[in-house]
């Protein structure tokens, strides 16, 4: 019984995927009084659900290991069918209750997790709601414009009615994406959202955003550039929108490396990464949207592989702080070159697809002369090099710290084949970047009507600046590599091992278990010292947020004092209210 | 066939330009110390004691694998750095490369190895690549700016067409840009592990830094990856703003003249502590490349 | 002898059954009684509405109108008592599978009950402004009773309260009455809405604020709903459930049906009422933030969703106002919903304030799952019926380009989410000790459980009965429709 | 010349074995005189990264030596940081037992071929320490010592000379003397701890010997 409903909610697991496969044509679903669903898939909305293919049956396979938590399994059915409802939306009221449902279910996944604090889910759902009742108000002004709730390019707005639409759709999508200052709901909910889950919620749930973004560029004929005027050398909206972007990763990027538990951590980085995504999304021209659609690919698929690599961990050590991991590398070889592929395509190294895809941002950044956008991306990618390091480090190198991590193993297999098969799928697209240019990326472009990027062949990615060729590269490195170790292996001498992980070079001390050597949670500590990097650390819009909620907590107090349980004062109330207003009436004159 | 030849060259020369560069920089530095210091050949004996030590420690297969990796890094940095112009000589495979794909490959390797650090266990290790990374961090945004500013002016990221483009002197990149000039020289010296910014290494303050474990062969590995890094890093700059070179003396004689002007810098300057560094980078060349950003992109007369 | 299936019934049923429940007593048919009633209405409502469809139903007493007393059962009305009847069934339905307190399976509850359901039906039919105080005395004296009907301190304080604050609330009203006697010499309301316009100025003026008085109180409005959460508190979940899900709706209706019938303009009485409701809407969510007891929590909630329809049906365009009945309904249903669910959950844990009920959802599932399948209801969010009425609701007041409306009631939504969903995390706050008891009555979640399907159904597929509401809409507002079908097409 | 079967219980003729430590040379490694290890050889004895162990007054003359004044690095020669990166391990005057523990410890960690240089009297004898309860007499019973350097203290030059010696035993291929401490590695281990006692430091290369690890 229990196998037949774990088969069928991976099977529903795979319904995306069948979509994709399946879909043609056009659905109608009448909802009341002239307001239908029209389901319809667009290639932008293709690309999408191909994301959502791909995470989807990878996180359920681990959720599906035993015991399984059927709430959980019923509720991610919940949410899938609400996003492939959003993806499929032809018009704004499905899109809308996808991304309710999206909303609500992920809110409900959340709570299986026992860490979910309270604080944490309130501002998980406040935030999406925040987001979801914005994009309701963008849809109503937009129905309000066009008398319809299809989605399609808007004819002839004046410019106030563009402010607030784009003001309305973009706050809502911002919030999603979770750029600054609208972030402070993601690294607390990625943290304590149930393992696995996290993996979904930065892969799959954090692109609906990014979605939401590219469908609003859509909504208006000219883009960005018909938005406000232009300033400098492009579109003043655009701008905005990029360094919002920029600034967000730079500053989640700081956040990412101070942190002390690898889930915050990657929490953070998402931020950062859909930071750039919403740059480039800012830039707007075709090699951005490629860039942003690529980078989205990319980290769709790495933050799968880290999130479930380091639910892995958790599960075998059941520590997640850096502090208490340590020297797992030898306990738990997969998962540690999991992480490794996985930084290697966060930080966006060659040969991996995460160059590919921060080239086509950078070149873009270039192409519109935004020099200091791209200068500012420069330095959040680099500073995640560092949380890159670290991640790695921290739980997998050094010295073991727990007993948990000292006594860990691998782990079990339904987190290692989704971990196996993202490695795969990152490096044959780093071999291989055009195949998703024209694969994946053209069709959109296409429908979108811009010019697409495709190269002559799946190996190289070309862009009007210049290019790289995969496979070429990924050959010269590997002969490289297995020329250097050949050579090196034909030299005379013998290698050593190390007696014992203690055997270390310590200024003639003899280190032992408990002299502090594992530099775990401390790595980039220093980096406050850095004037700026200081000045970001210690800023926070929790503050904001937190006193929001006290005004708002005290105003319930306030108003609290009303409805105390005195009837005299009930009556007394309404006498007056009656006597006052007969009284402002006779004096404005109207008795 | 003649790419195997090519490459196997190429690899040859920048790791001989390496050692006999190194080596008058150490002649040089004892000059300036008013000492007679060692031979001009002085680095390839370290580095061939290096690789000849009887017995090498390791501490697990990563470490043994970041010093490979790091060389793989450098051997294919230096194949994607076209060391010549209009030749078919020392191209390797730089027409399959751009400018942004060289600067990420030069970080490869150093992550690569980062790892066999970590690896190692030692802290000492693990905190110079700490501060090995900050100050990449740091010098990177300038460096990165000062070469978005050569390729916005030549509109490509492609290390040939860059070059081909600064044909005469009057075009080299030095002339028609030497903001972007100044604004990477800086960095570029902190990228070489040059004087004011090595205090990722620092001897008795970190042990060495990410060097503290390696001993034997695999620090001679490391050492040679240095060497044919730098001169990669020196090919690059020569190729995009001293016009490149045509043939493999020119290439010689502007590289060492780019050589020895970072090495006057070096040779003069104390140590910066890290965040002083990284402190220095986001102020003084970055300040000079968005008075660069200003005057080429923002003013009317450039748009 | 055929009795004729009249509209009558909705009013004489009830009556007649509850005095004879000495009988019923003896027959032991107290409980199936109780359900059956409302049943049978529900089914008789059900069967009249082909005809209510073509025609609203007249069914005059003793004289025709203007003079006489009458009963009118048109599209808005019908809407009105079909809820009213389904709420009692499903009330009486959980009073007797759920194993309820005793004190609620009595003869004096089911005569209450029954009483109840009788004056919501009688007001909401009748046609007659002197039936209407009667019958809102009716509904309101059986409801105090029911509140004080536990008699512990808490009921019985809730009980008295009730009962003066009511009794006010009908003194506002009954003045109202005489004036309007006093001016038009009429009390069938139709004949009055004939000649409301020929009342002077100022006399219109004083009429509408009594009446916007002792019905605002009855409506539970802003500023004149303060008793609300103290008697919702007091009284048992159950009889809650009834107060939220029939009284205050059947208040309602009667106000805005007299509002759209005595004006022949009523877009001024409109925006005092959506002001009102926008308020009543706003404090009510932001004082239910600090909710630390589920039934006020409710109450604060059924507050909030009162203005909510407020707004939504003072704004007097067809489709805010369909999507206003459409909320009543879902309304009605998700308090049903929560208060019984409050109500098995309360039997199971110690009280019902909020650090009590840590885990509570996880030691019963299907209690927390239906809890929270109503908060998601009554804050709006789809697939469930609440957002099939929000969004009509919203998009009544973008197609008439009014936009404040729609960001005071998102923001509210909001706000709402805000203390919903924290109730929701407590409920499944892992605990490891939860005492789990035999659960006891399965049955009690039939009610609730048809309740959740109808909200899902409703959320799902509305164009199932969104004709009908549009229909409501349009009797509620077409004045003249009225004017004619009950006074005849000369007045 | 200490063997095993020499070795039991210390029980060689005090002074005498130590003296005669002390005069002999070691012997070419004549299994290893192809010419590319004569040109390993030469690299290697152009090559010399030092780690210089500031124990005692000593430390005060590789300055000099190490800068201007007489400037070692014309000979290759050049401080190393850590132990793993030298070639030469220089104890620089009077070992107190706390700071022999740390001597050893490093140059168990130096890699082969690893050569150890020793100054002043102190390191031969004691010295002026020659009474001192805490100072270690004669640092060869407890690291294989290559060159001695005599002098209270030594002058750079003489660091010098001592240097180039050492320079051209390696140069013709002899024997370094951590072929000795390794073919010795129990008695050298005995000496260690009678003095360090339970302040051993650890026995990684002991075991790595014993497992038969040799270069």
């Amino acid at each position: 019984m229990s196998l037949i409903l774990k088969l069928f909610f991976f099977a529903v697991s795979l319904s995306p995927t069948a979509l994709l496969m399946g879909w043609d044509g056009h659905l109608t679903w009448t909802l009341l009084d002239g307001v239908g669903l029209s389901l319809t898939l667009t290639p932008l909305a293709a690309f999408f659900l191909l994301l959502l293919a791909l995470a989807a049956p990878l996180v359920a396979l681990p959720m599906l290991r035993r015991p399984a938590d059927w709430p959980s399994l019923a509720l991610y059915a919940a949410l899938l069918a609400g996003m492939q409802l959003l993806l499929l939306a032809g018009d704004f009221v499905s899109f809308f209750i996808g991304w309710e449902i999206m909303t609500w279910s992920s809110y409900l996944l959340l709570l299986r997790s026992p860490r979910t604090e309270m604080a944490t889910s309130q501002s998980y759902i406040l935030f999406n709601l925040a987001s979801a009742f914005l994009l309701l108000a963008g849809i109503m002004v937009f129905y309000g414009l066009t008398g319809s709730f299809d989605i399609r390019p808007l004819v002839g707005p004046t410019q106030p009615q563009q402010l607030a639409l784009a003001l309305l759709f973009g706050l809502a999508f911002l919030i999603k994406v979770g750029t600054l200052p609208l972030h402070i709901w993601v690294p607390r909910s990625y943290d304590e959202a149930p393992d696995i889950f996290s993996a979904f919620l930065s892969a799959a749930i954090s692109k609906m955003g990014v979605y939401g973004m590219i469908l609003l560029l859509t909504l208006f004929p000219e883009a960005l550039t018909g938005l406000y005027g232009r300033l400098l050398n492009g579109p003043a909206a655009g701008y905005l929108l990029a360094w919002v972007g920029v600034i967000t990763a730079i500053v989640a990027t700081y956040k990412a490396i101070s942190q002390e538990d690898m889930k915050r951590l990657l929490a953070y980085s998402s931020i950062a990464q859909v930071g750039y995504i919403t740059t480039a999304v800012g830039v707007g021209s075709s090699l951005a949207l490629g860039g942003a659609l690529y980078l989205a690919l990319v980290h769709t698929l790495v933050k799968l592989l880290l999130f479930i690599s380091v639910a892995g961990i958790v599960l075998q050590t059941g520590q997640r702080r850096f502090n208490d991991l340590g020297r797992l590398i030898e306990r738990m070889p997969i998962s540690f070159f999991g992480v490794l592929i996985g930084i290697i395509g966060l930080a966006g190294m060659p040969p991996l697809p995460g160059f590919a895809a921060k080239y086509l941002v950078f070149v873009s950044l270039v192409d519109a002369r935004w020099l200091l956008l791209l200068a500012a991306m420069i330095l959040s990618s680099t500073a995640a090099f560092i949380y890159c390091y670290k991640l790695i480090y921290a739980p997998f190198l050094g010295h073991a710290n727990s007993a948990g991590a000292r006594e860990a193993k691998e782990a079990p297999w339904p987190y290692l084949v989704p971990q196996v098969i993202l490695m795969a799928l990152l490096f044959g697209l780093g071999v291989f970047p055009g195949f998703a240019i024209e694969v994946l990326i053209d069709p959109v472009l296409t429908a979108l009507r811009m010019a697409p990027l495709g190269g002559s062949s799946w190996a190289v990615l070309t862009t009007a600046y210049g290019g790289y060729d995969g496979v070429v590269l990924m050959s010269v490195f590997v002969t490289a590599f297995v020329l250097v170790t050949g050579l090196f292996l034909l030299l005379r001498g013998r290698m050593r091992r190390a007696g014992s992980p203690y055997d270390l070079s310590y200024a003639g001390e003899v280190p032992t278990e408990e002299t502090p050597l594992h530099y775990g949670a401390g790595m980039g500590r220093e980096l406050r010292r850095i004037p700026l990097v200081g000045w970001i650390l210690r800023h926070s819009s929790q503050g904001f947020y937190l006193g929001l909620t006290r005004q708002m907590r005290a105003a319930a107090g306030l108003l609290g004092g009303f409805y105390a349980g005195n009837p005299q004062t009930w009556i007394l109330l309404a006498v007056v209210v009656f006597a006052v207003v007969l009284g402002l009436q006779a004096v404005t004159g109207g008795i | 066939m003649h790419a195997i030849l090519d490459s196997l060259a190429m690899i040859g020369v920048s790791y001989i330009m390496g050692f006999l560069f190194y080596g008058f920089y150490r002649q040089l530095n004892a000059r300036v110390q008013r000492r007679w210091g060692p031979s001009i050949w002085q680095n390839f004996f370290d580095n061939m004691k290096f690789f000849f030590k009887s017995e090498t420690l390791v501490h697990g297969p990563m470490f043994f694998f970041g010093p490979m990796i790091i060389m793989a890094g450098a051997f294919t940095t230096v194949l994607f750095v076209p060391f010549l112009k209009d030749s078919n000589w020392l191209q390797g495979y730089s027409q399959y490369g751009n400018l942004i794909l060289i600067i990420y490959l030069l970080v490869v390797g150093p992550l690569g190895n980062a790892l066999a650090v970590g690896s190692s266990g030692n802290p000492f290790g693990v905190m110079g690549v700490t501060r090995g990374l900050t100050r990449l961090m740091g010098l990177e945004v300038p460096f990165f700016l000062g070469l978005g500013l050569v390729m916005l002016q030549h509109e490509t990221t492609s290390v040939h067409a860059i070059m081909a483009a600064q044909d005469g002197l009057a075009h080299w990149g030095i002339v028609t840009n030497p903001i972007a000039f100044c604004v990477i020289l800086l960095p570029f010296i902190a990228s070489q592990n040059g004087s004011p910014f090595d205090v990722v290494g620092a001897p008795v303050e970190v042990y060495a830094g990410p060097r503290v474990e390696f001993g034997g062969r695999l620090l001679g590995v490391l050492m040679t990856q240095n060497m044919m890094m730098s001169i990669a890093k020196l090919v690059l700059v020569t190729d995009l703003f001293l016009g490149g070179a045509t043939n493999i003396l020119v290439l010689i004689l502007k590289a060492f003249a780019l050589f020895v002007l970072t090495t006057a810098v070096s040779m003069v300057f104390p140590r910066l502590r890290t965040e002083q560094a990284v402190d220095f980078f986001w102020k003084v060349p970055l300040g000079l490349g968005v008075l660069g950003v200003i005057l080429t992109v923002w003013l009317p007369w450039s748009a | 002898m055929t009795m004729p299936l009249t509209p009558v019934w909705f009013i004489a049923l009830p009556l007649l059954l509850a005095f004879a429940s000495p009988l019923w007593v003896r027959l032991r048919l107290l409980m199936p009684l109780l359900v059956g009633t409302p049943a049978a209405l529900l089914a008789l409502a059900l069967g009249l509405l082909p005809a209510v469809r073509t025609a609203p139903l007249l069914e005059t007493i003793v004289i025709a109108p203007p003079l006489g007393i009458h009963l009118q059962l048109d599209s808005a009305s019908w809407l009105l008592v079909a809820l009213i009847n389904f709420a009692g069934v499903v009330v009486g339905a959980f009073l007797w599978l759920g194993e309820t307190e005793p004190y609620l399976r009595e003869r004096r509850a089911f005569i209450l009950i029954l009483l109840l359901i009788a004056g919501c039906n009688g007001m909401v039919l009748t046609g007659d402004l002197f039936n209407l105080y009667v019958f809102l005395e009716i509904a309101g004296v059986s409801a105090y009773a029911l509140s004080a009907l536990r008699r512990d301190a808490p009921a019985l304080e809730a009980g008295l309260k009730y009962l003066i604050i009511g009794s006010v609330a009908a003194i506002f009203f009954l003045f109202a009455v005489v004036l309007i006697y006093l001016q038009t010499g009429n009390l069938s309301l139709a004949a009055v809405a004939r000649g409301f316009s020929e009342i002077p100025g100022p006399m219109q003026m004083l009429i509408g604020l009594l009446m916007l008085i002792g019905l605002g109180i009855k409506t539970e409005l802003f500023p004149f709903n303060f008793w609300v959460p103290d008697i919702y508190q007091g009284s048992h979940p159950a009889v809650a459930s009834l107060y939220s899900g029939i009284l205050v709706k059947a208040f309602l209706f009667v106000l805005f049906h007299l509002v759209f019938l005595f004006l022949a303009d009523p877009g001024v009485a409109g925006a005092w009422l959506m002001g009102l409701g926008a308020i009543t809407m706003l404090v009510a969510e932001t004082v239910a933030l600090r909710q630390e007891d589920l039934r006020r929590m409710l109450a604060y909630s059924s507050l909030g969703q009162i203005g909510l329809i407020t707004l939504a049906l003072g704004f007097g365009v067809e489709s805010t106002t369909a999507g206003g009945l459409f909320h009543m309904v879902n309304h009605t249903l998700v308090k049903l919903l929560l208060f019984l669910t409050a109500a098995i959950l309360l039997r199971s844990f110690v009280s019902a304030r909020i650090a009590d009920f840590a885990g509570a959802g996880r030691a019963r599932p299907l209690a927390g799952a239906l809890f929270v399948l109503g908060a998601l209801a009554v804050m709006g969010l789809p697939p469930l019926s609440g957002f099939a009425s929000k969004l009509w609701i919203l998009k009544g007041f973008a197609e008439a380009g009014v936009f404040w409306p729609v960001a005071l009631i998102l923001l509210a939504a909001l706000i709402e989410a805000g203390y919903y969903f924290r109730w929701i995390k407590v409920l499944y706050e892992p605990r490891t000790e939860v005492a789990i008891e035999p659960s006891e009555g399965r049955w009690a979640y039939l009610p609730i459980g048809v309740v959740a399907g109808l909200i899902v159904l409703l959320g799902v597929a509305p164009f199932l009965v969104d004709d009908l509401f549009i229909e409501g809409a349009r009797s509620l507002l077409d004045r003249t429709a009225t004017l004619v079908a009950v006074l005849g097409a000369g007045s | 010349m200490y063997h095993k079967t020499q070795r039991e219980g210390f029980q060689c003729e005090g002074s005498q074995c130590e003296q005669a430590l002390l005069e002999t040379g070691s012997p070419v490694d004549e299994a290893r005189q192809g010419v590319l290890d004569q040109l390993v050889s030469w690299m290697r004895k152009r090559s010399l990264f030092v780690l210089a162990y500031g124990t005692g007054c000593g430390a005060i003359e590789m300055r000099p030596l190490m800068t201007s004044r007489f400037d070692a690095e014309r000979f290759g020669i050049i401080g190393a940081a850590t132990p793993r990166q030298a070639d030469v391990l220089v104890i620089s005057g009077y070992l107190a037992i706390k700071t022999l523990k740390r001597v050893i410890r490093s140059y168990e960690q130096m890699q082969e071929p690893k050569y150890v240089i020793a100054l002043g009297s102190c390191t031969i004898n004691g010295g002026m320490y020659w009474d001192s309860y805490n100072t270690v007499k004669q640092v060869d019973r407890y690291l294989p010592v290559d060159i001695f350097i005599n002098g209270c203290m030594p002058r750079p030059e003489a660091l010098i000379e001592g240097f180039v010696a050492l320079q051209e035993r390696i140069a013709r291929g002899e024997k370094g003397g951590f072929h000795r401490y390794r073919e010795n590695i129990d008695w050298y281990k005995a000496n260690q701890r009678r003095v360090l006692g339970d302040q051993m430091p650890p026995a990684y290369t002991y075991d790595w010997y014993h497992a038969g690890g040799a270069a």
